[in-house]
């Protein structure tokens, strides 16, 4: 992984939902370099007045255009700050970082569960997924239909399923209630938002052999050989791969503030290890 | 409009002529006054591709306990305004471990490499030592007093001069490293800590470790104290704290301080050395830019060339309360 | 995403309707928990034509003191990251020309009025006191113990259960005005200080105090201290601090806790709140915007009536540490 | 002094020194009712992360356009801020605030003492005094060439003469070394600039009655009657007055953290009993 400090120029703005920003950078190195499921760190201006670079998911990479795209909720300085930019703004980006999503070369059917913001995380993969002629499937949870990500902005080719809280759109209730549906389907699964969300994909995806008795991708390859923790191969051989997003400190290792407990009994480092693991690399539990 | 700005402008020094090196006492020389202060650092080999490491003053590695330790369960930050809370809790491999994946990489090092060493008992602080001491990489031990004494129930070694002098005294008499203290800003006086501490056998002092504070984490359920119910603030909020705790050590003690808190910029080095540390250590800005503390040997050598000064040492203890005269006025 | 969430909306409750009333003891009623916090708001009269008095919970006045005082020299304001370092130095007519300019003005308001009280010895903390006992207009005594004591070679009452308590006994004895305890947080250990001042009479105590700070000051002839040396930090970069202060109070005694430190927005007085305090003061907030306490007092209300609550009183002590399960791992 | 909140609009800037912006807003209310010497207060906004109102002169005020001017050097925090502005944006000014210049209706010639950017506190004062029919020479220092306020900003009216610490620029010296060459010419003085250079003024000042043995217009009315101290009286019939710009709290009056040591003993507020004082109130050497 190298790592690049890219000075990105903004080139395009929208606020997709209220309070939600979808804008576009030109920075074609980060562009071309970048793959789903990895992040940046927003690095700081003089005037931004934060402690810590704010990490956020690339959203999309075109390496042809040289654009990719973020995708935030203004909430205090960084986003407040990053909202505030016009078109021929330069911020400084660091990245990629972090490990991306692995997708089993034979996996056909992709499931893609999303909480809110946690699109973000998952968007790109849908990209990636489409133009490899996958067929994916996204789930994608919010409060109120107020929340909900508008379907124009995903490729035509997904199939896009909404669960809201309140039931003012989609089924009423969280995107997790809808999971069951879909998992005897899906060759693997691909989450990213709120931890307690992960977490319940994370038990429906433990109990789910046994549930359905059927052999999965997973299962014939490789079973008994155990891929090293934060491995490409082990991610790319679960069933469930999630994108685990919170307070980053350093981003380069050394800090420790961003570990969750790894099912090992080891801490592993979301900013390092992840943001991407395979489910079951997680102590869930302990978190 | 300064008198000193009438004056001619003395003959430029080139920033490579500056002499800034620092005697820390026990065969100790820094090549500059610049470290990088334990925690955010890790290390020191996490950022050996982003950061020219051989030109850094030092490197404090994050804190080393006998066993290994897993930590607090997150959240272990919460940015607050222009600082940082943390509670990550010592994470770390043990000692041992430690020596073995780090000390040789760290012996090829031009930068001396400190090791920050954490401990809830006199017996442990002595055991550590004891395995550091005469390791190759290992250039000096920086003894972290924020800890509670479990032996004084659960009170920090930092906060009582006595705690503080027996555990110094007793890693004294282990090892013959240069021995830095670092001292804790939570007390109500410092000064006889600082006094008992250099009493005791310590080469240097270090000073602050992070101001004891607390934030709310919104967390499902509602509202959570973070990590351990308190973390350890820094960052530029603290800087403030800092620089009143360095210059009252600086005033009760004759060994080096180091100065660490809230260091950002140029002007902070240049501030901490104003009130009488001779070398800075920086903490949470490497988060935001690791290169920080590299462009800031950088700089003070310019700084100091500009000035025709051939030793960044004329810049020590340069500030003084001001000699206006004293307000008038009934006592209260 | 969290539970809570999940619950059908609870019936608003129109913020007016709101009981936003606070028992501070002896008679004390607050008509709300937002207090103006002592110094940055004067005598209140100064912000009579900007600011509607009436809707504040109360005012505490800046420290008085026995005789005049002219305070320090300048420059009294540096301001640093995230805050604000002041060197005031106490800079007020003494407790005779308070009342006489003041007090009439004062008893025409609803808002409390508290009387900040600054020195240097029991005798005139007591003297101070007896002096305000029965003036119309004075609501209430906060005792200020971040001052020198004299007959304890200058250490401060607050950085001491004894002398902390004394002194309160002694002002307890000397008027039936409700006394606020004002606590410093410059001290290794709050809690037995302010157990010390809740047995020795106070009816409550506000936390905290500015944190004593030093920042570099650049006048001509190079570089000097702020003021006295010794500044005091204040603003949103103690916020920590306080949040830990006040937890810690809370904690330990059992009558009500008046939380000041770097309050700038009702989520801050939400955490403050969910520590525990019962009411919070605004302090440096009020020099970049003298309408916020007043804001504060509105946004509580219509926070409160949209979560269908009738007090604010639920909003109190809702923190806890995380209930996860504490790491394990060798201790240190 | 009706004190008001107005929404300034930046319609134009200009970096005329290296670092010094001179900024024109668009403020109406604020335009007509200042006088030379006042000040207004920069509201911080959300993203300004500081604690303070900043502290700026008005620079120039004119009631017909509506257009204020403020001339400040980037340093830190709100300045920066300020100089990152861009037409149209809005900020918040509170003012106008303080007490102005008073000049003497029978005073012909008058001596303006600018250090540095101490200009901002006196170019108003020019531009009354020009339209007022009076002759003003305008004294300016600075370090070098490089900081002398360009001539082509004042009133063709105003004498101009520069001296310059390294004497790249006009007299070699401080400016406080020509003042004496006019003292006997000026019916009255008015300065702005470091507290040194103030008091530097002062003391000449002070000797003046002595060195020249002339009358003032100050002499000729009212010796003996005593104005009380922060009347615009007081000033009007001082030979100098000086605005004085040091650090603010409140701006109020209430934090005191802005005072000056006042002749008699008793601490002055700049903030609210200043900026602008008659020389004679200040105890200089207590400051
Ligand atoms: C790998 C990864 C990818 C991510 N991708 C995205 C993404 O694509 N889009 C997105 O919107 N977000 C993403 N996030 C989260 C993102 O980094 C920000 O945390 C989030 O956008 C919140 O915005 P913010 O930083 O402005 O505000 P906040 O996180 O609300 O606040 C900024 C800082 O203030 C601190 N803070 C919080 N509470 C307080 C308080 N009470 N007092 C003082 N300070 C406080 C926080 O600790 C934080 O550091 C990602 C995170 C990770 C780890
Ligand atoms: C009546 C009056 C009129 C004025 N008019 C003008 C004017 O017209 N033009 C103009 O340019 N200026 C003027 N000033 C001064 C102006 O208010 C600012 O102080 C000045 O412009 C400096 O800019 P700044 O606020 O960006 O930076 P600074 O003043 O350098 O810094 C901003 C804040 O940072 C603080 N600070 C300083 N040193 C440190 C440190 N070491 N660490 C942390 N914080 C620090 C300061 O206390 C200040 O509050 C005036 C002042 C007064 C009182
Ligand atoms: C994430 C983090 C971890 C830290 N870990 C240690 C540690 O292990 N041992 C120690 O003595 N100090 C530790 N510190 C304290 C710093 O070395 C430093 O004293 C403090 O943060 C103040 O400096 P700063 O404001 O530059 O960060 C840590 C600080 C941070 C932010
Ligand atoms: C300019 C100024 C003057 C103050 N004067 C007093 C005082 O006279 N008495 C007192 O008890 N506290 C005084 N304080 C402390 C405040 O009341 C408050 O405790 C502290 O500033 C923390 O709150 P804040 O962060 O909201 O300012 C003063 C604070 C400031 C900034
Ligand atoms: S954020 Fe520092 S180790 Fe992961
Ligand atoms: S700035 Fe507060 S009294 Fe003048």
């Amino acid at each position: 992984m190298t790592t690049v400090l890219a000075a990105a120029e903004l080139v395009d703005r929208r606020e997709i939902l209220p309070g939600q920003w979808l804008q576009s950078y030109h920075a074609p190195g980060l562009a071309s370099g970048s793959r789903a499921g990895q992040y940046v760190q927003l690095v700081p201006g003089a005037t931004a007045g934060t402690i810590l670079r704010s990490p956020f998911a690339i959203n999309t990479a075109d390496a042809a255009t040289g654009i990719v795209t973020l995708h935030f909720r203004v909430s205090r300085q960084p986003t407040a700050w990053l909202a505030g930019l016009r078109p021929g703004d330069r911020i400084d980006l660091a990245g990629p970082l972090g490990r991306p999503f692995e997708v089993d070369p034979r996996g056909r059917h992709l499931l893609l569960v999303a909480g809110g913001l946690g699109i973000a995380g998952l968007r790109m993969l849908a990209d990636e997924a489409v133009r490899a002629g996958r067929q994916v499937t996204l789930l994608f949870g919010a409060r109120s239909a107020r929340e909900v990500y508008p379907s124009s902005l995903l490729p035509d080719e997904v199939e896009y399923i909404v669960a809201t809280e309140d039931g003012s759109l989609g089924h009423h209730g969280r995107v997790v209630d809808l999971a069951p549906d879909y998992e005897a389907w899906a060759d693997q699964a691909f989450a990213c938002g709120p931890k307690a969300m992960l977490a319940a994909v994370a038990v429906l995806a433990a109990g789910r052999r046994g549930r359905l008795g059927v052999a999965t991708l997973g299962r014939k390859r490789g079973a008994g050989k155990i891929d090293p923790v934060g491995s490409p191969a082990a991610r790319r051989k679960a069933f469930l791969q999630v994108a685990i997003e919170q307070d980053f400190g350093c981003a380069a290792g050394t800090c420790l503030g961003c570990v969750v407990m790894g099912a090992s009994g080891t801490p592993l480092r979301a900013c390092r290890e992840g943001p991407v693991f395979a489910a079951t690399e997680i102590d869930w539990e302990r978190g | 409009m300064q008198a000193a700005e009438l004056l001619p402008a003395p003959a430029q020094v080139p920033p490579e002529s500056v002499d800034l090196s620092v005697d820390i006492g026990r065969g100790l020389t820094l090549p500059n006054p610049i470290l990088a202060a334990s925690g955010p650092f890790g290390y020191g080999v996490e950022y050996a591709e982003l950061v020219d490491l051989h030109r850094l003053g030092g490197i404090c590695c994050r804190g080393t306990t006998l066993k290994p330790r897993l930590g607090n369960p997150g959240p272990r930050f919460v940015e607050t305004p222009a600082g940082l809370l943390h509670a990550i809790g010592l994470q770390n491999p043990g000692v041992d471990a430690v020596i073995a994946r780090y000390a040789e990489t760290w012996a090829s090092w031009t930068a001396p490499v400190v090791v920050n060493v954490a401990a809830r008992s006199v017996r442990d602080f002595v055991e550590i030592a004891r395995r550091l001491d005469g390791v190759p990489g290992v250039a000096a031990i920086e003894l972290n007093l924020s800890c509670p004494n479990v032996d004084a129930g659960g009170s920090l070694f930092a906060a009582d001069s006595s705690a503080a002098a027996e555990v110094t005294a007793a890693v004294r008499r282990a090892t013959d490293l240069p021995l830095v203290v670092k001292l804790s800003p939570n007390v109500t006086e410092i000064r006889p800590i600082a006094r008992a501490v250099a009493a005791a056998g310590a080469d240097a002092v270090s000073a602050i470790n992070a101001v004891a504070g607390v934030a709310i984490a919104q967390v499902a359920g509602g509202p959570s104290l973070l990590g351990d119910a308190t973390g350890g603030l820094s960052g530029p909020a603290v800087k403030p704290i800092a620089l009143r705790i360095v210059s009252e050590i600086v005033a009760s003690v004759k060994i080096p301080v180091i100065a660490i808190g809230g260091v950002t910029s140029l002007a902070d080095v240049l501030d901490f050395l104003a009130v009488g540390a001779v070398a800075v250590g920086v903490g949470s800005a490497v988060f935001a830019d690791p290169g920080l503390p590299v462009r800031l040997v950088e700089s003070l050598a310019e700084t100091c060339g500009t000035q025709g000064m051939t030793s960044y040492r004329g810049l020590i203890r340069t500030a003084g309360a001001r000699a206006l005269p004293r307000p008038r006025g009934a006592s209260a």
